[in-house]
C-alpha cells in the first residue's frame, strides 16, 4: 500500500526528480540558468508539439463533422500532414509587400509567438511543475496576453493592405471588448481561493468531499463564469464563431493576410498557443488544473490530467468550429457589451453572496437562482426585436 | 547598480525618447509602448509585481492601442508636415534641458543620506487589504472618477447628431 | 553608487524627455503622450521611494502608483476621444491651428 | 431560452462525426487516385484531330480550311496550309495541314472548333491528367499529338460519333453516287453535246 502510493509518488513527480538529478551535475555558478533552462526548453517543446497534434485532430474532426475524410494521406491515418506541412511553410518563399513597414512587420509575428510562449510561465502543469509561482500570476497572465492586440495591430499595419487593417481594426476592438468579460469572469475565482496565485488556486482545487472535487466550477457562479471564460477565450484567440478578423470569406485571411511561408506559420503557431494558453488557465481557474476528478484516480500522475482537460477543450473548440457560423460585426459587439460583461458583474456578486452565506442547500439555491434568473433576463433582452423563424428559400426545391 | 538596470533603463530612454522625436505617428507609439513595456521591467526589478503588470495590463493593453485607435482614426491629419519653427523647438529642448538639471542638482545635493533598504514585502494580499481598509475612500473615488471618463469619453467621441447642436 | 540615485536619476530623464515632447512636438496626440510619459516618470519616482525608503510595509508609494495608472488611463480616455471629436470638427490635430473658439 | 439553437447544432455536428465513423454511406468522397468517378458521355475539355484508317497522316480529316482558327476565341490554335495536295481518306485530293497547334493551356473548352468545322475533323476529348512540368512547351499540341483514331471518338463518345458517322458514310456515299452518276451522265452528256454539235452541224448544213 505504502509502496504503491511512493510508486504514484514518483510517477507524479518524475520530472521534477529528473530536473533535480540533472541539477545535481551543474556546477553551483551556473545553477539558476540552468533551472531556467529546463523549466522552459520542455514547455518549448511540449507546446509546439501539441500543436502540431491539434492542427492534423482539427482537421480530421472538422472533416468528419462534415462528412468528409480529412486529411489521410500523408503517413499513417494522415498523422504526418503537421510535419508535410511544416517543411512547406519552411520553404515557401518569404514575401514581403514593397511598401511594408519592414521592421514592423518582421517583429508582428515573433511579438506574438513571444507573447504567447511568456504566457506559459504561470501556468502550472503538473503538481510541483510550474515555470515560475508569481504573487500575481494571473494578472501576468492576463498583462502578457494583452500584448497580442499590439502583435496584431502591427500585423496589419505595417502590410500596407487594406484587408490587413480591416482584419487588425476588427481583432483588436473585438479583443478589447472580450477581455473585460475575460478579466471579469476569472475575478470570482480570484475572490473565492483569495490569492493571485495559479499554484495556490489549484492547490485550493485539489482537495475532496468523499470522492468529488472542490473545483469551482461545481458551483453555480463557477459554472457560469467557466461559460463566460470559454466564450471570451473564444473571442480572445479569434476562433469560429468569433473569427470575423481572419474570416476568410470577407477579409481572406485579416491581419496575416500579407505573410508567408514561415512567418505566416509563426502567426498560426502563436495563434493556436494562445488558444491553448486560455484553455490551461480556464482549467487552471475552474476546472482543477493538474486535480483528478475524483479522489480514487489520484495515482494517475497530475500532468496526465492536465494534459486531458486540456484535450477535452481543445476538442471542444473544435467542435464549436465545426458547428456555429460567423457572428456579425454587431451581433458580436451587442453580445460582448450587453450580455457577456453584465453577466460577468452580476456572477462576481453572486461569488460574493455566496462567499457571505452559511455554506449549505439554501446558498445553493439563491445563488443558482440568481445566476439563472439574471442570464434568463439577459437573453430575452438580446432577444428583443429579433424576429427568429425557419428561413425558408424561394428557390432551394 | 545592476546590469538589469542598466538594460531596462536603457530600453525605456530609448523608447521613450523615440516616441516623442519619431516622424510617423504609428511608429511613435510603439515605441512609447516599448519606453512601458521596459518602465513596467524597472518596476518588477523593484520588487513591485503587482505594479509592473499592472502596468503592463493598463498601458500596453488599454492606453497604447486607444492611442493607436486615435492614430488610425485621424490618419488625415498626421499627413500634414511637421514644421514648428526652429526657435520654439530649441527652446523647448533648453526648458525641459533646464528642468533636468534643476532636478539632477536637487538629487545630487538632497537624498544621499536614505537608510540601507529592507526587503520590502508587497504581496497582492497586502495590497488588496490596504485598498480594502485604509485606502477605500480613493478607491471609490478613483472608481467614480473611471466611469465618468468612461461615459464622459464616449459622450465626446461620439458622432454628433445632424441638426442636434 | 546608491541604487536609488540611479533611479531617481532615470526619472528625472524621462521627465525631462516627456517635457521636451510636450513642448516642441505640436500634434495633440505626441503632447498627450508626453504627458503619460511624465506621469510614468513620476511613478517611477514613487516605487523608487518606497522600495529604499524607510517605510516599505506601508505601501503608500504602491498604492499612489496604482491610483496614478488609474487617473493616467481616465485621462488617456479622455483626452484622446476629446482629440478625436476636435479633429472631427476642424480636421486637424495640430496644436497651432486650432486656434478658433467658435463651434 | 439562449443557447437552444446552439445546442441543437452541436448534436447535429456530433451526429454527423460519429456516424460518419460508422455508416460508410455518409462519406462521399471519391478518394481520387485509387478511384475515379465515371465520366458522363458529354464531358469534353481540350480538341484533337480525328483520323480514319490507320495513319494517322493519311487519314486525316481535316482539309486545313482554318475556320477553327479564326472562329478560336482565345485563339489557341495555329494551322499553317500545305502548298500541295495529298489524297485523303477517301481517296480525293486535299490541301492538308502543315503545322496544326493546338496550346491547351489557352484553350477553354468552349467547343466552338467543334460546332464550326464542316469536315468533322475535330472533336473533344476527355483525358483530364494533363499536368506536365514543361511551363512553356508541355501543354503546347501539335500534329501528331492531336492526331486521335476515329476509333477512339467511336470510344470516348459513343452516340455522337456513330451519328458523326452516319452522317459521314451517307455524305460519302451520296458523293460517291453523284460522282457515280456523272461520270455515267458524263457520257451520254457527251455523246448528247456531240449530237447537239452534230444537230448543230446539220441545222447549219
Amino acid at each position: 500500500m505504502n509502496g504503491s502510493v511512493r510508486m504514484a509518488g514518483t510517477a507524479d513527480q518524475i520530472f521534477v526528480l529528473v530536473k533535480q538529478w540533472l541539477m545535481g551535475y551543474v556546477p553551483g555558478a551556473l545553477q539558476p540558468l540552468a533551472s531556467a533552462v529546463l523549466s522552459v526548453v520542455p514547455v518549448l517543446l511540449v507546446f509546439p508539439l501539441l500543436f502540431a497534434i491539434t492542427t492534423v485532430l482539427e482537421r480530421k474532426g472538422l472533416g468528419r463533422i462534415q462528412n468528409r475524410y480529412g486529411p489521410n494521406r500523408a503517413g499513417f491515418f494522415g498523422i504526418l500532414q503537421p510535419m508535410a506541412d511544416g517543411i512547406k511553410s519552411l520553404t515557401k518563399e518569404d514575401i514581403i509587400p514593397r511598401s511594408a513597414d519592414h521592421l514592423v512587420h518582421l517583429l508582428a509575428p515573433l511579438l506574438l509567438v513571444v507573447a504567447s510562449f511568456l504566457v506559459y510561465a504561470v501556468l502550472p502543469i503538473g503538481r510541483n511543475m510550474v515555470i515560475a509561482n508569481l504573487n500575481a500570476g494571473v494578472l501576468f497572465f492576463f498583462a502578457i496576453g494583452s500584448m497580442v492586440e499590439l502583435a496584431v495591430f502591427m500585423a496589419g499595419w505595417s502590410s500596407r493592405s487594406k484587408y490587413s487593417l480591416l482584419g487588425a481594426m476588427r481583432a483588436i476592438a473585438q479583443m478589447i471588448s472580450y477581455e473585460m468579460p475575460l478579466v471579469l469572469s476569472a475575478v470570482v475565482v480570484i475572490m473565492a481561493a483569495g490569492s493571485l496565485s495559479t499554484v495556490t488556486i489549484v492547490t485550493m482545487q485539489a482537495t475532496y468531499t468523499g470522492i468529488w472535487p472542490h473545483w469551482y466550477v461545481f458551483t453555480p457562479w463557477g459554472l457560469m463564469g467557466f461559460v463566460l471564460f470559454m466564450i471570451a477565450a473564444t473571442a480572445e484567440s479569434n476562433r469560429s464563431p468569433f473569427d470575423l478578423p481572419e474570416g476568410e470569406s470577407e477579409i481572406i485571411a485579416g491581419y496575416y493576410i500579407e505573410y508567408s511561408g514561415f512567418k505566416f506559420a509563426l502567426f498560426f503557431l502563436g495563434e493556436y498557443l494562445g488558444m491553448f494558453a486560455t484553455s490551461a488557465m480556464a482549467i487552471t481557474l475552474f476546472l482543477g488544473g493538474w486535480a483528478a476528478p475524483f479522489s480514487f484516480l489520484t495515482w494517475i500522475p497530475s500532468y496526465i490530467w492536465f494534459f486531458v482537460k486540456l484535450l477535452a477543450l481543445i476538442m471542444a473548440f473544435i467542435w464549436v468550429r465545426g458547428t456555429l457560423p460567423r457572428l456579425r460585426m454587431d451581433q458580436l459587439m451587442n453580445f460582448a457589451w450587453k450580455f457577456m460583461l453584465p453577466m460577468s458583474l452580476v456572477n462576481i456578486l453572486c461569488a460574493g453572496v455566496w462567499h457571505f452565506m452559511a455554506a449549505g442547500f439554501v446558498r445553493w439555491v439563491v445563488v443558482a437562482v440568481l445566476v439563472a434568473g439574471t442570464c434568463y433576463l439577459l437573453s430575452q433582452r438580446l432577444k428583443r426585436g429579433k424576429r427568429v423563424a425557419v428561413r425558408t428559400y424561394r428557390f432551394a426545391s | 547598480m545592476t546590469v538589469t538596470f542598466l538594460i531596462l533603463a536603457g530600453v525605456t530612454i530609448v523608447g521613450m525618447a523615440a516616441a516623442m522625436s519619431l516622424r510617423n505617428l504609428v511608429h511613435c507609439v510603439l515605441s512609447l509602448t516599448l519606453g512601458l513595456v521596459g518602465l513596467a521591467g524597472l518596476f518588477l526589478e523593484l520588487d513591485a509585481q503587482f505594479v509592473g503588470f499592472t502596468q503592463i495590463l493598463v498601458y500596453v493593453g488599454a492606453v497604447a492601442i486607444l492611442a493607436m485607435f486615435a492614430v488610425m482614426m485621424t490618419r488625415g491629419a498626421a499627413q500634414q508636415q511637421e514644421s514648428r519653427p526652429t526657435s520654439v523647438r530649441i527652446s523647448g529642448v533648453l526648458i525641459a534641458g533646464g528642468v533636468f538639471l534643476v532636478l539632477a542638482w536637487a538629487m545630487c545635493h538632497g537624498l544621499m543620506t536614505l537608510g540601507a533598504p529592507v526587503q520590502p514585502e508587497a504581496e497582492v494580499k497586502q495590497i488588496g487589504v490596504a485598498l480594502m481598509r485604509s485606502y477605500v475612500l480613493p478607491l471609490e473615488v478613483i472608481g467614480l472618477l473611471l466611469t465618468a471618463a468612461l461615459i464622459g469619453a464616449g459622450v465626446i467621441a461620439m458622432e454628433e447628431k445632424r441638426g442636434a447642436r | 553608487m546608491n541604487p536609488l540615485t540611479g533611479y531617481v536619476f532615470l526619472s528625472a530623464l524621462l521627465f525631462a524627455v516627456g517635457l521636451a515632447g510636450a513642448l516642441t512636438r505640436r500634434n495633440a496626440m505626441l503632447v498627450l503622450i508626453g504627458i503619460e510619459l511624465m506621469l510614468n516618470a513620476a511613478n517611477l519616482n514613487f516605487i523608487a521611494f518606497w522600495r529604499y525608503g524607510p517605510h516599505p510595509e506601508a505601501l503608500t508609494g504602491v498604492m499612489f502608483v496604482i491610483f496614478s495608472i488609474g487617473v493616467a488611463a481616465a485621462e488617456a480616455a479622455v483626452g484622446l476621444s476629446i482629440i478625436l471629436a476636435v479633429y472631427r470638427h476642424s480636421k486637424t490635430t495640430n496644436l497651432d491651428e486650432m486656434d478658433s473658439l467658435k463651434g | 431560452m439562449l443557447g437552444e439553437g446552439i445546442l441543437k447544432g452541436l448534436t447535429e455536428t456530433a451526429r454527423n462525426f460519429f456516424g460518419s465513423y460508422v455508416d460508410d454511406e455518409r462519406l462521399t468522397t471519391v478518394q481520387y487516385p485509387e478511384e475515379r468517378l465515371e465520366q458522363i458521355e458529354a464531358t469534353r475539355d481540350f480538341p484533337f484531330l480525328v483520323y480514319d484508317g490507320e495513319d494517322w497522316e493519311k487519314g486525316m480529316r481535316c482539309v486545313s480550311c482554318q475556320i477553327c482558327e479564326k472562329e478560336c476565341p482565345p485563339k489557341c490554335i495555329s494551322i499553317e496550309k500545305s502548298k500541295d495536295k495529298k489524297p485523303d481518306a477517301t481517296g480525293k485530293a486535299q490541301f492538308y495541314p502543315a503545322k496544326f497547334d493546338i496550346d491547351i493551356s489557352v484553350c477553354m473548352s468552349c467547343q466552338i472548333c467543334v460546332e464550326v468545322c464542316p469536315f468533322d475533323a475535330i472533336k473533344m476529348d476527355v483525358v483530364y491528367e494533363l499536368s506536365t512540368e514543361d511551363r512553356f512547351g508541355g501543354l503546347l499540341l501539335n500534329k501528331e499529338q492531336l492526331s486521335k483514331s476515329n476509333e477512339y471518338y467511336n470510344k470516348i463518345h459513343p452516340t455522337e460519333a456513330g451519328a458523326v458517322d452516319a452522317a459521314l458514310a451517307a455524305e460519302r456515299e451520296k458523293a460517291r453516287q453523284a460522282a457515280a452518276a456523272k461520270a455515267a451522265e458524263a457520257k451520254p452528256a457527251a455523246t448528247a453535246v456531240v449530237g447537239a454539235a452534230a444537230v448543230e452541224r446539220d441545222g447549219t448544213k
